[in-house]
């Protein structure tokens, strides 16, 4: 029979071993914490650049987003979350009718994220930014517009 | 009008408050006088800086959920962290994960089970619409089907940060409620959001802010 | 030396100067209750607080925060959210029964609550069977507890219940041992003539070897009577949802809670009463400036110090153990706590009787 | 991959030859199938468990109204649970199966939902808002000559009215999700317990018929987040072994890195998600503080911290980032030093050994016929390691040892989580200099579509194997995918360990099997 599985050394076994135990907690109690204080630390927060929080337009330097209403984006999208409305415009110039982007209408409430339309998007006109501060008290207020 | 006040965010960048101020000015249509007025404030103020919440998890949502409780993001900064089991002593359903049809019953259930007042967050795309699984057979698209929902936050999962932002926008809801007189919480009570989602008209969203960003 | 008697009879001199006896009595005596209440629930609040901020820096995290400065109305706000809390009544239950059970429960604590001598002459409760009178009047916490089990009309709050009055009934025991060790050494059962004996020694030295295996005992006991982890096995989160108390809500389950901080409370108190000296300061044999020095610090203060330093000490086990199955419990009870403490209690007698004491 | 179909008379016989004669003991997967006109049928894969040879076996049947097969939970016990879901799913009786009865769906659901010819109408089933009465009844079906079904036993109750009966779940701290537990109680001892799972059944191989693949992969991460990336990575690998896309070796190299960070933050969850079950909240805040470290390194490579969406097929969403190799060789120094940590607040401490010790024991024949693949099976002694049987990624190409314990028990199976965290640095460090250049990803055609035929592909998820079946008929989307759920066999192998333990016990069992709910029930 092992010294440990006597009653006397059963005991002293038990202890030590739950004195290795307050040992380990009392040094986490004096080591400094962890916690990071959102939303004290906004200002200095760092989220990594390619961190998903929401779809949107990135604008050229006139101010005009790239989108062609080309629709791929929509057709990859697995629960369509974005819906591309278009409509037609004639040109003043060749007098020739075209597709243009009506509405960009993305629901951030059912989007998962999944990349598929940003990497189907012929023209870069969409992507991801990491602001995460999005939650609202009404649904509807998730459905948004992404071009002007 | 009384703007709620949340610690190291200023009001103006919070979102959506124009449901908010809608709802002050809801509450406020009926007088009341100024100490039940101040009664009140201490009444919110209590609530609002005391959220306990059910420890309910369904999915993912659930693991940011508990990476919220962990050491680095610590919702007990916020005075939430005593999750509490019993639905008797939760003062919050976070409804964190998807909700099938085999669920949503038993969701009903600790929801009537909560005593009031009691408040519903809408973790994650699955609780707010059925998220990826918005076209599955067995899946309940959005809880706000059968309860009422207080608070919705986007993401798939959200991370914590954005969890508690959404905790905070939950607090000036509650900061501007009236327990004595007027409407209280109970007030929408039954009342569940079963109408589609209209997408025409949708806000227009400022890209020339987000570009710079 | 502070002592508390002076003003307390002085009041008692002013009220009978005022009043007829009677009446005198009859408002001494809703003054006392006042003052205990008051007492009772400010220590509960401090010890909420105290609670979440040691076990946050135990797991590295920070705690309360940004309700007030440093997070101090933190549990004022769950006090005022408790107190309008709905309280759901349950169909089926046995209504009072289910009603009465968070009262006994803090009635129980409340009683005991009033022996701890705070500072010389600071004591509600005194008298010559003390200790005996703090044991029956703890025990009848876990009635309270079955009685909540019981009527809840939940499987759940009926295993705890069992669960717990298995627990604290056996560890009572336990707890009797302990005190009663104590008792051989000083030889009285009256609490303040147990303090007054440690003026020159805290017993805990006086005692050498057996009054500190009984200091051991008495703690671990002492943590499993008020279902603290790694005890908490009647109320068990993760097994029981939350045990006994599942189906309360409101201020009634506030009480429970309350109950629970300040039961942990009052077993710091006890132990510091009986083993650390109560209200006593440190003397150190020789050192006749330090001692002058300890005596200027109140006994008050001495006393809260040292039950402080043990809830600490106790918090500090909660946070770093895992919970015990519900086997376990009465086994380290039965094989282990009740022998070595019978045998300590021998050993205790022997030491008095040969007088090898200090 | 071609099954060898197998006629309805003879198969009783010939499965029992495959078991006893060719050592076939562990069934990896079982596939209910709708052919359509061609009838409903079943694909059985089984392995050798010594020489991990497979073989594919095909049975079915033209009767779509009352299609009815011989079970075969007599010789792999997992089958009990695997039969049931056929049975849930496309309503195919099993022929003297003990217990009859819907898995994951209400028993009010009309209709089976993975047939094509499933109506999935709101009409048909609603959201029922009353509870679902718990069916207590199981029913055992046997084939009458003309081909009819016959029910018989239909009295035998699982758990009797007269017993304390408890519910642990869906919604209970301890169950990790919304898994239910009906137990009976004596005292504080299980005396029978039934589990029923389907809470957070998502139906996700019904919806990925009608997705493209791409669009699949994004499910993938959601079964068991916890094993986001072995998920998704089975599933590329499968498609890109079916369109024969090779990828480059960098990929490969990201991927396998990727795998074991994974299974490093899944570990440190069990461990952490194990210590709060059993009542130490501090050690699972510290497996939590270090796993932030993980996650940081998954969010600054592929943008998420759970759900990462990062394999594709073809390779990855994106490079890595020009700090990932410092970043992960200091990550792996930091965790090295706190393992011990873990180890000294919980798993040394005297409560923790007498609650695991001995407690919850499966047997190596057992791990085996319940398939209780992954950390579980190796603390049984059974060497189950997707890595070494079939090696893919970069994993024939690394050193590392299987970490195999004996007995089996709660212990063990924490032990194992333990080592293999150790286990899996140790990997990461091999490799983690040595990335070759190259591409990330492969160019591939916008539309993918796979040659007509059946796929398999398998990985050592975080908990176990995770295998993925693709039937394509060339479409854009697949015929039937299937995934292998790591956690089913665990659950099912609950069924025999849980008699006669405590309550207390089950908390600890089932911390220790390290489920995840989501994966189970897809």
């Amino acid at each position: 029979m092992k010294f440990s599985e006597t009653y006397i050394g059963g005991i002293l076994f038990a202890s030590a071993s739950l004195l290795t135990g307050l040992r380990t907690t009392l040094k986490e109690f004096f080591t400094p914490k962890v916690t990071e204080q959102y939303p004290e630390n906004r200002a200095t927060l760092k989220i990594s650049e390619r961190h998903r929080a929401m779809l949107y337009m990135p604008l050229d330097e006139n101010g005009n987003n790239k989108c062609i209403a080309c629709g791929l984006c929509q057709s990859a999208c697995p629960n369509s979350t974005i819906i591309v409305k278009t409509k037609n415009i004639v040109d003043e110039e060749s007098g020739k009718s075209k597709k243009v982007l009506d509405e960009y209408i993305y629901d951030l409430g059912s989007c998962m994220f999944c990349q598929l339309c940003v990497n189907a998007c012929p023209k870069d006109a969409i992507a991801f930014n990491n602001q995460f501060e999005n939650a609202v008290f009404d649904r509807k207020k998730l459905v948004i517009r992404l071009n002007k | 009008m009384k703007k709620p006040n949340i610690k190291s965010i200023p009001y103006e960048e919070f979102k959506d408050n124009e449901t908010l101020e809608a709802l002050i000015k809801e509450i406020n249509s009926e007088r009341t006088n100024v100490v039940v007025g101040a009664l009140d404030d201490l009444i919110n103020w209590g609530r609002s800086n005391s959220m306990w919440s059910l420890t309910f998890a369904t999915s993912c949502c659930g693991i940011e959920f508990m990476s919220l409780g962990a050491a680095r993001y610590d919702f007990a900064r916020f005075g939430f962290e005593v999750t509490r089991n019993s639905p008797r002593q939760a003062d919050l359903i976070m409804v964190a994960g998807t909700i099938t049809h085999k669920m949503a019953p038993v969701l009903k259930r600790l929801y009537d089970q909560m005593a009031d007042p009691k408040y519903v967050v809408a973790v994650g795309g699955c609780a707010i619409s059925g998220g990826p699984f918005k076209s599955s057979y067995h899946v309940l698209n959005g809880v706000d089907k059968i309860i009422p929902v207080d608070v919705y936050i986007p993401g798939c999962p959200p991370r914590p940060e954005a969890i508690l932002y959404g905790m905070m926008q939950l607090q000036r809801k509650v900061k501007i409620e009236k327990f004595f007189g007027g409407k209280n919480h109970r007030a929408k009570k039954g009342e569940m959001n079963n109408d589609p989602i209209i997408v025409t008209n949708a806000p227009i969203i400022d890209n020339e802010k987000l570009s710079k960003e | 030396m502070y002592n508390f008697e002076i003003i307390t009879s002085a009041i008692d001199h002013f009220l009978h100067s005022v009043m007829p006896a009677q009446l005198a009595v009859i408002t001494e005596c809703v003054l006392i209750a006042v003052c205990t209440l008051v007492a009772y629930v400010a220590f509960a609040i401090v010890m909420i607080f105290m609670e979440r901020k040691v076990c946050a820096a135990f797991q590295c995290r920070l705690g309360p925060t940004r309700v007030g400065f440093w997070g101090l109305l933190q549990v004022f706000a769950d006090v005022f959210k408790m107190l309008i809390k709905e309280i759901i009544s349950i169909n089926n239950s046995d209504s009072l029964l289910y009603r009465l059970a968070p009262y006994l429960v803090v009635l129980s604590s409340i009683l005991t609550f009033s022996c701890l001598p705070f500072d010389k002459g600071l004591q509600v409760l005194d008298f010559n069977v003390g200790v005996f009178f703090l044991m029956a009047a703890s025990s009848f916490g876990v009635l309270g507890i079955l009685l909540a089990g019981w009527s809840s009309n939940n499987k759940f709050s009926m295993i705890g219940a069992m669960r717990s009055g298995a627990q604290m009934i056996s560890y009572e025991l336990s707890i009797g041992l302990c005190m009663l060790t104590m008792v051989v050494l000083s030889g009285t059962m009256q609490i303040s003539e147990i303090v007054e004996q440690q003026v020159d020694g805290w017993f805990i030295f006086k005692g050498h070897l057996p009054a500190v295996v009984a200091f051991i005992i008495y703690l671990i006991a002492g943590n499993a009577e008020t279902n603290r982890a790694p005890f908490d096995l009647p109320e068990a989160e993760s097994e029981l949802t939350a045990g006994y108390h599942t189906e309360y809500s409101g201020m009634h389950f506030g009480f429970f809670y309350v109950a629970e901080f300040m039961n942990l409370f009052i077993v710091a108190g006890i132990a510091s009463t009986l083993f650390l000296g109560g209200w006593t300061p440190l003397y150190i044999k020789g050192f006749d400036s330090f001692n002058a020095i300890m005596d200027y610090i109140p006994g008050i203060v001495w006393f809260l110090g040292k039950t402080f330093f043990l809830i600490w000490v106790l918090m500090w086990f909660r946070w770093t153990f895992p919970r015990l199955r519900v086997d376990h419990v009465p086994t380290l009870e039965w094989k282990y706590m009740v022998p070595i403490g019978l045998v300590n209690l021998l050993i205790m007698t022997i030491c008095v009787v040969m007088n090898w004491i200090f | 991959m071609n099954p060898i179909f197998i006629d309805i008379k003879e198969f009783p016989q010939r499965m029992q030859e495959y078991k006893d004669l060719k050592g076939m003991d562990f069934l990896r997967e079982l596939i209910g199938m709708d052919w359509g006109e061609e009838g409903l049928g079943v694909i059985y894969i089984l392995e050798n468990s010594d020489t991990h040879e497979n073989l594919e076996i095909a049975i079915k049947t033209t009767d779509r109204e009352h299609p009815t097969l011989p079970t075969v939970c007599h010789l792999w016990s997992v089958a009990e649970l695997y039969e049931r879901e056929v049975y849930d799913f496309f309503g195919i009786h099993f022929t003297d199966h003990p217990d009859m009865r819907r898995l994951f769906l209400r028993n009010d659901w009309v209709g089976y939902p993975l047939r094509k010819d499933y109506d999935e109408s709101e009409a048909i089933n609603p959201v029922r808002m009353e509870s679902e009465i718990t069916e207590d009844v199981q029913r055992e079906y046997e084939i009458k000559e003309e081909a009819e079904l016959k029910k018989i036993n239909a009295q035998t109750n699982r758990i009797s009215g007269d017993q304390y009966v408890i519910n642990i779940g869906p919604q209970h701290p301890a169950t990790h999700g919304v898994l239910r537990f009906r137990l009976a109680l004596e005292g504080e001892e299980i005396r029978k317990i039934d589990i029923h799972c389907g809470y957070i059944h998502r139906g996700i191989e019904k919806m990925s018929e009608k997705l493209t693949y791409p669009q699949i992969l994004g499910l993938t991460d959601r079964l068991d987040y916890l094993s986001a990336h072995q998920n998704r990575h089975a599933l590329c690998m499968c498609i890109e072994k079916a369109m024969g896309i090779e990828v480059t070796d960098r990929t490969q190299y990201i991927r396998t890195i990727m795998d074991e960070l994974q299974r490093i933050d899944s570990h440190l969850l069990f461990l952490s998600c194990a210590a709060m079950d059993l009542g130490a909240i501090t050690a699972f805040i510290y497996g939590f503080r270090d796993r932030e470290k993980i996650l940081d390194i998954f969010e600054e490579v592929t943008g998420g911290r759970l759900i990462q969406n990062y394999n594709t097929i073809g390779g990855v969403q994106a490079d890595i980032t020009p700090g990932f190799a410092k970043k992960v060789k200091e990550y792996c120094e930091y965790q090295k030093s706190k393992i011990k940590e873990y180890n000294d607040v919980f798993t040394n401490n005297i409560i923790t050994q007498l609650r695991m010790k001995g407690v919850g024991r499966i047997t190596l024949d057992d791990a085996i016929s319940y398939g209780c693949t992954g950390g579980t099976g190796r603390a049984s002694g059974w060497a189950c390691d997707v890595r070494k049987r079939h090696p893919y990624a970069i994993y024939d190409k690394v050193e590392f040892k299987e970490i195999i314990y004996k007995r089996g028990d709660c212990y063990d199976r924490f032990k194992v989580r333990i080592d293999e965290i150790k286990e899996s640095i140790h990997i990461i460090e091999q490799i983690i200099d040595n990335i070759p250049e190259g591409d990330y990803k492969v160019k591939t055609k916008p539309i993918i579509r796979i040659p007509e035929g059946q796929y398999t592909a398998a990985v050592e998820g975080s908990r176990g194997e995770f295998g993925v079946f693709i039937e394509s008929h060339g479409e854009k989307s697949p015929y039937r995918i299937k995934f292998r759920p790591m956690g089913l066999p665990l659950i099912a192998a609950m069924h025999k360990i849980l008699k006669g333990t405590k309550i207390a016990d089950l908390i600890a069992i089932g911390a220790t099997l390290d489920y995840v709910i989501p994966d189970i029930d897809r």
